[in-house]
């Protein structure tokens, strides 16, 4: 596998660099994989722009970040509006539905995370999950288990149970998402 | 009961960037009705802060503000307020912030007693580094940087003042709103070194790592764990276990230092007259 | 009665749903609903400033003639 | 060998990497970008029987660190630009004592309080010059997790040997970034420990040259009571405030450093005989630099790479070798053009330098060093 | 009576650098008479200084001995003490080096209550330096940096480290030599934050300065405005005034910081088994 | 006019000099060989409304010094080298948030402790680079009593025209030395103070470019109510947390110094048109170099002198200039060789470049450097 | 009176003349002359040590035996 | 008057450092030479070694300290034997007669300074100015009156008398002192 390039962004307490972690995590440890994982965020534990990169590759990896995302998933208006337009010709985007989308030239996929993170999942906080559900249904890089596995390996104990719910969520939602191309 | 905060905040840089829950806005918040009872003027307030949660509070509050260093916040205030006695110096600090990076220049203040009111927002722990201990995170505790339990015990900041010369010493909670009020017009009404301590509550960094994950449930706990001043002497020492006092602790008349320095220019000009 | 002010929730973009208004208000008529603060009752509201006073985010104002 | 590989950040490889250096001593103080060493520390090191400790500031912890490694525990810190600057005034009586341990600076954007979370190579000169008067100062900066957790183990046995402070200069990306690296055995690991006296007490003196410029040095506790001083002292250890003391001392602790480069500076190249282009980096720049060499390469120019990652002593010698072959040097930074001026003082001939440099918190892209590369060629 | 203090004084390093009359002298003196008569393992124990005149004590003890900055001695102390818990280690400082620029440090170290034992010799002045007030300096007298009369309050060192938490507060001065000898060893012997103030006296920098040209008047005025502890609280707060109790002040079990860690240690260890 | 001749020492020199450029504000803590600054201004500043405070350490002094200046008064602090060094978290902070102040570093020789009471100048390097992180530094460092007092005046004009503090690097030498002064008549001294805004509150953005790159600066207290950060920020004082407001605020901090080189670069040469040998030196080495050139010429020999007042920013075009010309450049220091490395960045003509280095508290004597001019022409 | 000791002055080198020990001596036999210490009657010593407790330069010891 | 450079040395306390800035203003203000005086001493306050020096010249001074002294005054052995080798060959070396000379190669006047000071003065810290009468008997670079009305600026006004007493002891024992040739 050539280098592919995944950013995650969002606000501060989205999770978003939890769900690159995991990524990373299942395609070290579960599939051998090089990655190499940063992130960006500002002071503030909760509110801020935040965001995450995970770049994978079979060579190693020299320059760490992301250069042009082959995924990029925006969760806020902001977030996208300052990425949509890095995304590779062939990449995808992921947002949540709120969003309003402009110039589209990528496959893009508006899906209500939040929404079902709350009604489906009864809890907001597990969209950054919801979300890794509905990459896995979208790439073949990593396999459903490597990722479960890792996910599971990352989140508290106690909340396992609900985190594998967000995760079949996500991936149910992917398989019915709407793409505006 | 209307307070008029409008002046005061800095209605365009809301929201601000603390966390939901987080007991610094409240603070900040009946800091700003406090200066509005004590009706100071704003066009003469500054206010100084360090670095934290509780230094950003300094930017949202309408007057001279100034966004310190770690630590130095009472430093840069004792400069503004010897160069311009005229100016009521407010400082905003955090307990990691005031008492330990910048625990000396906390009891030199007091020492000198010069009239700044400072406002140590104690959350009992380093929110904007993400939860490791400070010198206020009880003993036993969990933090970040204390994975085993925190060993370090705590000051008494009432205490650790008043041995250094404040002459006005306070302390209050987020919870009890009203109190927070009244002390700090008080303290800013004050002539000299008022130290307020104003219990804050992180339910990010400090209550999720001990058991308290919700604002609510932390502000229950300063409910139910402070008492005022006016009751706390009543109580038995059995009583006390646990509980803290609030109000006003301390307070005193006593020279304030820019005053007595203004003494000295009068005295040396005068004589060189 | 009239005199009293009511609450009003002047800034609902800044609410950050953290429930501290909800657990002052004497009389419960403050909800958290998907994050946001709102008021179910107006009418019962008694004007107390409990949740302007303790609203970290300075959402709510209890407005003395509720021009809502 | 499998649960060896880890995905670990720079500053997770930090704390790996000490605890296999022998560490077993932490003081510090939190601040954004560096947090996680202590954390990481706080909870490893009990398990090793070491000691972690947090300090009231920057300044209680450096002298902390000194006097754990006095007290004969391979001992370290970890902090941002700001706590830096508030060690330097310890850290200079580290150098001047001789005391070894190491002081980690992940580094973000400065000055002041500047961008607390952003990555930058801005402190490069500081390490160099940040305490008053002349010292020695040997630092090392890691590009890769990997190389985190290798300078870690060379920093202190650099510190042991040579019996003085090391810099670990961090970026911040490396210091966050999550990256595979595969931790080597125990066995595989070269460790240094200071040399102890091999003479009693009665025959000591701590600051004599008994076998090259390093003197050895015993734990407090073992019976020597020695003294020791900030003051320009005597190989007894004494100040006796003369001016031959001050110049024999500051030469010896120059020439341990200077005379033993071989030793002490690291670094790596890839430049093939007809290479005329040479981009110089360090750090995480490195990264971008190797993407644009090889772009560079793949389209036919004759582009190579050097890798510092000993930043001082700067290799002036193998610099100046360099600057004789190449047509031009490039030297990417994260700073307004620290490293860059020492190439410019050290190359004479025909070679260019040029900088490319970034200082707003962003990082330098492959595609930037090859626009310059594709320029200069 | 008769102290073996050869063993414990780098003879060959005198005459020491202080000059006539300085207290300095004496308090170094009886604290290696201490030292002597607390019997404890003089290879086992180190002394830590900081910078001025008082800093220059290191030097002239035979220990393992460590001459710092300028007010960090206890900070150096502690990396030494937690590392070695082992050692017995003294710190000896200034009023300027443990109070001005080290305050943080002595209150960080009492609120660890870690086992130091702090000597803080207290001439009042900047001897170093010749001549600068300290924040020990009596409100009121000259200084060269107080040429009009030193405006600062100053602190009340035995109150400032209980209020921070030393378990162990003393306070002697040169002139009361046998008392200052047995604190010392009663000090050395405490487990936990020791903190002995000794009074000295500077005649050339702040005696000269003070109407107190020689070393005899300052000592006689130490005599005369010391009071025993065990007679002070039967003084009336008139006949107080101007005078200062000596002696053992306060004394405290208290959980040691090194100790402490100690049994993280072992329960990790336990655990890690 | 008569009683203007004074006897005075550099220390005593910046006492006249600030009270004379308006200085009404010392904060300060004492140190071996700065203490009479303070001294001389905690006698001084109460005569004319100015206030003295001895702050219980440097890192207090310096932030007392700027938040002093924020309130209007023009403020100073003095250290020396181990206080600098602890000075240089908050120096970071007053070039960043841009608040004229001026900090006098009467050298000593270090590092730690050193050796207290003798003459250094050590600490150039640090000037420079000692806070974290790129920055903006003026330095100056008289030669004389009379330069003393001409360059104090000098950095508060800096300070105040360019809104920065101002570092004045004296060497224990010139500020314990005691030496014929005439002061100057009080008209006769030219005092730039803070560009005042003209707009009022409503209009006023406090980092804003208004009219060459120095923003104004309002008083606290007079209504303008503005937020100044450590933090980068964009011109209202509001830090955004963007990489465009790090480097527009970085570009305009080093813009207003580099771009003021006409102004800031202060030096004097004598150099006549054949001169084949330069010597280059500042501080009080600069005595012994002038002695030194006239002995040469009285030998016939090429030889002349540049004298730089200002050491940072350094002269780079004008010094580039020189190496073209020159056969030889000589640059005596106390120290190990700082300035020389930037003349050795900046020569690339013919001239060899030569240090004569003396960094153990004793003085670099006419006839060394006579000797080296004999040994290079 | 012979089990107690005398005062010696066995670093007479390192005499400042402070007269610190003159003041605290009970019985007086300790002079400065010239800057230096001296012992005007040995025989009245009554070995209290005041003066070895006090010097601050350690030139006197009291010695048990007496050997001068 | 051409450069004419004069070194007090002794130990820390003896007043040297003050004995110099006497003379240094005596030259400037009495006199109207220019002039330099440097120190140098340990951090003692009593005790270490001590040095201070005066150049004088018409014209401008560069270097500020003294090359060759013209004359060196020493109170102390140490001091002696650290700079008597520096002194011009027409230069004058002025010391106490505790101070065992060595290699006398110029003009050395020995002289009981200290016996003088506590026997004729009866202060033996007025050593220092008691070398200013020597010097002032020894030298015309500077007057008498000059030096006597600087003296009266610096000391305190209480010792004002006891200081001239020493001056004029000074003058007195030159007058008759001793030389080693
Ligand atoms: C010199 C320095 N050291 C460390 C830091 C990192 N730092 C920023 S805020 C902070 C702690 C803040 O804690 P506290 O004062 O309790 O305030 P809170 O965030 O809890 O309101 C630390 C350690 C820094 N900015 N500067
Ligand atoms: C960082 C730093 N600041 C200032 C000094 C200068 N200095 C040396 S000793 C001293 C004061 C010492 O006073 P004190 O602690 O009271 O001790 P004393 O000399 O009176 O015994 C000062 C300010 C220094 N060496 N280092
Ligand atoms: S981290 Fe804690 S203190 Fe900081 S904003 Fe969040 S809740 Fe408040
Ligand atoms: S207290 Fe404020 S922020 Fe919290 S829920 Fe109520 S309105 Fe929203
Ligand atoms: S200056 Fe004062 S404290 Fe220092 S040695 Fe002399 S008398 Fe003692
Ligand atoms: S106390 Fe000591 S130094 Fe002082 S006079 Fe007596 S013997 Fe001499």
């Amino acid at each position: 596998m050539d280098r592919f390039e995944i950013r995650l962004s969002g606000a501060g307490g989205q999770g978003m660099i939890l769900a690159g972690i995991i990524i990373a995590e299942a395609c070290l440890y579960e599939e051998g994989l090089n990655v190499t994982q940063t992130q960006s965020y500002g002071p503030e534990s909760r509110g801020g722009a935040s965001r995450a990169e995970v770049v994978l590759s079979r060579e190693v990896i020299d320059f760490p970040k992301v250069i042009k995302p082959d995924i990029l998933v925006a969760l806020t208006q902001k977030a996208y509006n300052k990425y949509y337009n890095d995304v590779k010709d062939e990449g995808i985007i992921i947002v949540d539905n709120s969003i309003e989308l402009s110039n589209i030239k990528v496959k893009t996929y508006q899906m209500p995370i939040f929404e079902k993170a709350i009604e489906e999942v009864e809890m907001k906080l597990s969209a950054n999950i919801l979300v890794l559900g509905i990459i896995d249904s979208l790439i073949n890089q990593v396999k459903s288990s490597s990722l479960k596995k890792a996910i599971k390996k990352r989140v508290p104990e106690r909340t396992i149970a609900v985190n594998m719910k967000a995760f079949a969520v996500g991936k149910k939602l992917a398989e019915g998402g709407k793409i505006d191309e | 009961m209307g307070y008029k905060i409008d002046e005061y905040l800095r209605q365009d840089k809301l929201p601000h960037i603390w966390c939901p829950g987080c007991g610094h806005g409240t603070i900040m918040g009946n800091l700003i009705r406090g200066i509005d009872k004590a009706k100071i003027d704003p066009d003469k307030t500054v206010v100084v802060s360090g670095i934290g949660c509780s230094g950003r509070a300094s930017g949202y509050m309408n007057f001279d503000t100034l966004h310190t260093t770690h630590g130095r916040a009472i430093a840069f205030a004792t400069g503004i307020k010897l160069a311009n006695p005229e100016l009521n110096v407010i400082v905003i600090t955090g307990d990691g912030d005031g008492t330990a990076i910048g625990g000396n220049h906390l009891i030199h203040g007091a020492r000198r007693n010069i009239d700044l009111t400072v406002v140590l927002m104690n959350n009992h722990i380093y929110g904007m580094t993400s939860g490791q201990f400070s010198p206020m995170t009880p003993t036993g505790d969990n933090a970040t940087t204390a994975p085993y339990g925190n060993i370090d015990q705590n000051f008494d900041l009432a205490d650790l003042t008043k041995a250094s010369g404040a002459s006005f010493i306070a302390r209050g909670t987020a919870y009890n709103t009203r109190q927070l009020i009244e002390i700090f017009a008080e303290g800013l009404l004050h002539t000299g070194f008022s130290f307020i301590e104003a219990i804050s509550q992180c339910p990010v960094n400090y209550g999720r790592r001990n058991g308290l994950s919700s604002a609510v449930d932390m502000l229950k706990c300063q409910r139910d764990s402070s008492v005022n001043i006016r009751k706390w002497d009543s109580l038995s020492k059995e009583e006390k276990k646990g509980k803290f006092p609030t109000g006003v602790l301390y307070k005193e008349d006593k020279r304030e230092y820019t005053e007595m320095y203004q003494e000295i220019i009068d005295s040396v000009q005068e004589e060189a007259k | 009665m009239s005199k009293k002010g009511k609450v009003k929730i002047t800034h609902p973009e800044r609410c950050k749903g953290c429930e501290i208004c909800v657990m002052y208000c004497p009389t419960d008529i403050l909800v958290v609903k998907k994050g946001q603060i709102t008021i179910t009752d107006i009418d019962n509201c008694v004007g107390c400033y409990n949740c302007e006073l303790s609203c970290p985010d300075f959402v709510l104002e209890v407005v003395e003639n509720n021009e809502r | 060998m499998k649960d060896k590989i880890k995905l670990l950040q720079g500053d997770e490889a930090v704390v790996e990497g000490a605890i296999a250096a022998g560490a077993r001593f932490f003081a510090g103080y939190p601040i954004t970008p560096a947090s996680e060493i202590a954390e990481g520390l706080a909870e490893k090191l009990p398990i090793y029987g070491g000691k972690f400790i947090q300090m009231e500031d920057e300044l209680a912890s450096m002298a902390c660190v000194i006097g754990a490694s006095l007290s004969g525990l391979k001992s370290i810190t970890a902090t941002s630009g700001p706590g830096f600057s508030l060690k330097q005034e310890n850290l200079g009586l580290g150098m001047m004592i001789e005391v070894p341990c190491v002081v980690v600076n992940v580094q973000r954007v400065g000055p002041s309080t500047g961008l607390p979370t952003s990555p930058s190579q801005g402190d490069v000169m500081q390490a160099k010059w940040g305490t008053h008067g002349d010292h020695p100062v040997i630092a090392l900066a890691p590009s890769s997790v990997k190389e985190t957790y290798e300078l870690t183990v060379n920093a202190f046995n650099f510190a042991e040997r040579f019996r003085t402070p090391v810099i670990l200069l961090l970026d911040e990306i490396v210091g966050h970034m999550r990256e595979k690296v595969v931790l080597p055995d125990e066995e595989d690991i070269e460790i240094w420990n200071r040399k102890k006296p091999e003479v009693g007490p009665e025959n000591f003196n701590p600051y004599e040259e008994t076998d090259g410029l390093v003197p050895p040095m015993p734990n407090y506790g073992e019976g020597y009571r020695y003294h020791t001083t900030g003051l320009f002292h005597d190989r007894t250890g004494f100040p006796r405030g003369t001016n031959e003391d001050a110049k024999n001392l500051m030469d010896r602790l120059m020439a341990k450093i200077e005379g033993n480069m071989d030793i002490i500076s690291l670094y790596e190249e890839d430049i093939r005989d007809d290479d005329e282009i040479i981009v110089l980096a360090y750090g995480s720049t490195m990264r971008s630099a190797i993407n644009a060499i090889n772009q560079a390469r793949e389209a036919g120019i004759k582009a190579g790479w050097i890798k510092l990652k000993t930043i001082w002593p700067f290799p002036v010698d193998y610099i100046k070798e360099v600057g004789r072959r190449a047509k031009a040097l490039i030297i990417p930074e994260l700073n307004r053009g620290q490293i860059i001026k020492e190439v410019r003082e050290n190359v004479f001939g025909n070679a260019e330098v040029h900088g490319i440099n970034k200082y707003d918190g962003t990082l330098i892209k492959p595609e930037e060093i090859l626009n310059m590369i594709q320029e200069v060629k």
